[in-house]
């Protein structure tokens, strides 16, 4: 049965599509908007052949994406503004953290194109090539690339920005990047929001910064060992620096107040040693 | 870093580190419990080795006291 | 390091480190709680100063390894 | 610190760490004692090398040095 | 070093350190009280500032020589 | 220090360190001497190689220098 | 460096360095003594600030460990 808008009949394959996507927005946890643009079909179907354990990844046309969002509860809606472009929908039972993990490990590295936009400074690193001196020699320099010979190849000079963030790549840059295995541009699913439950997560938010954490992980262990050490609460984990420590400040005290103790005496030996040491060389005395 | 401490002390209860487990100890703690940075953490902790972040710990407490000989 | 994690989570969200709110912390995150234990830690705590006592870098004793690993 | 103390003056003496020896002596320097922190030293110097761990800290002491050179 | 952990034990219990709390502690843990040298050490501690001596590193010419081994 | 100056003075004239010894050095020296102290101070020696302990020193002081140098 | 441990022994003891005590130190250690030897300390030491010496040797130690602890 065909739905009518004016005079024109949405096909049922239509239907049935947004019927579907429908579906899936209400029986997974969440739901992401994501970007495939330049990304090959050949490696679309790649990602979504991995992604098939833990994720549902459904590509159809803009305009039925809006309208299953449109069409479905609660503040799904909102979500329409992130249709734009080339534009798939995915769905998970996953957290959205976990989603935007996920999506982040299928980026890869590749080249830039003549006449794209830098997302970044684009470097070149001083270092020696694998190129033999040549046509190629003149064709770095052509893009900006300072180059000289050395040990028979060619050789980058210096560390150089050869195009600032936000600036087009020539022709000439974009073929010596590639030769130099210089990849700028990213590819994959770029995640621009997650819907979970009445919520809206965006990339911002959901990147985790796992070093960040392991350090914040590292520092919470310190700050409890310093607690424990400091206020001598003694455990399984603390007991031999604790013990570590009281005799540390015996010796301490032994060496500071001279104190004849046997555990003490080579340490009083040895700085009665460096200090008349000490005063022959301040007296220039000849031993 | 209540979050962390919540589960470094999961963790060393041997229990599994899991939303509702995080939150059950912030909440015990009297924490504001925060939905999305619970999710970040447990999403998060799947490349963090806690083992080795302790042992650091225990290894870089002499390195924290550098600056104060400078 | 149970009774540390639980008494810093409870610092650090503003609450008072006390038997109870120790052991609820504790029972919370499924550990064994030990009466004599949660004593001690409240007894060991009294008059420190605990923003101090963690940021002062403890005994370096195991950086004993520190210059072997340089 | 005192309870490490006591429990390494009785180490040194040649006596055993009990309850009842770390009480005596901290009775006896006019210290106060907490059952509880007692039963706690004793639980975890359980299965320690005392004289090993001393024997670490003579060897780590120019590390510990650093924060008293600032 | 038995006479010197009791120093410390006694001086950290905020008493006074003098022959007789010196040798009571020393008792109490069952060491051999040696009079001189309970003497030779009230004589060197005196006018010694406790906290600073134990805060101030040791002299610590043998292992100093780690550090070069690095 | 000075009875550890005296000590050591004593020793590299290749004579034995001795109660005696040592008071008389002190003495000749202007030095107050403390029975207690001198009688503790040859207990300590008792056993210790002073040759092995100046060398270890002495070892040990080139690698503390290098720091200061750098 | 018999004659820079009698220099200081009369140092600490808050007496004068001259020939005259440092050959009495001296000869109280039962050392050989040589008149020349005595007097080149004695200009040597002239003008030296030995406490400040002193204060260098002990500073070393602690400085060594500086690299320990990066």
């Amino acid at each position: 049965m065909a739905e009518t808008r004016g005079a024109e009949a949405i096909p049922q394959w239509k239907m049935d599509e947004v019927a579907e996507l429908k579906d899936l927005v209400k029986n997974y946890n969440i739901f992401g908007v994501v970007s495939f643009e330049s990304i090959s079909a050949d490696q679309l179907q790649k990602m979504r052949r991995n992604l098939r354990e833990s994720a549902v990844l459904k590509v159809t046309r803009n305009t039925l994406n809006e309208k299953a969002l449109k069409e479905s509860d609660g503040s799904v809606p909102d979500m329409v503004q992130y249709i734009e472009g080339q534009t798939a929908l995915i769905f998970t039972n996953d957290n959205p953290f976990k989603l935007y993990k996920m999506l982040a490990q299928t980026k890869t590295p590749a080249p830039i194109k003549a006449g794209a936009v830098a997302p970044f400074d684009i470097t070149v690193n001083k270092g020696p090539t694998s190129f033999p001196p040549g046509p190629m020699l003149s064709e770095f320099q052509g893009a900006g690339i300072p180059t000289a010979v050395e040990g028979g190849k060619i050789a980058i000079k210096e560390t150089k920005v050869v195009c600032k963030a936000g600036e087009k790549v020539s022709q000439k840059l974009a073929n010596a990047l590639s030769k130099l295995e210089i990849f700028p541009m990213e590819v994959g699913l770029i995640l621009r929001a997650v819907y979970e439950d009445g919520t809206v997560y965006l990339p911002e938010v959901l990147h985790v910064d796992e070093t960040e954490m392991f350090n914040k992980f590292v520092t919470a262990a310190q700050e409890a060992f310093n607690l424990s050490v400091n206020a001598a609460i003694v455990n399984k984990d603390n007991i031999e620096v604790l013990i570590q420590k009281a005799h540390t400040e015996a010796v301490n005290l032994g060496v500071e107040a001279v104190v004849f103790e046997p555990e003490v005496m080579d340490k009083l030996i040895g700085k009665a040693n460096a200090q008349a040491t000490s005063v022959a060389k301040a007296s220039k005395y000849e031993l | 870093m209540q979050y962390i401490y919540a589960a470094l002390l999961i963790y060393k209860s041997g229990k599994e580190i899991t939303e509702d487990s995080v939150k059950a100890v912030l909440a015990a703690a009297g924490a504001d419990v925060d939905d999305a940075r619970v999710k970040a953490l447990i999403s998060a902790l799947d490349g963090v080795d806690i083992e080795e972040a302790i042992a650091k710990a225990a290894f870089a407490a002499p390195a924290a006291a550098a600056p104060a000989a400078a």
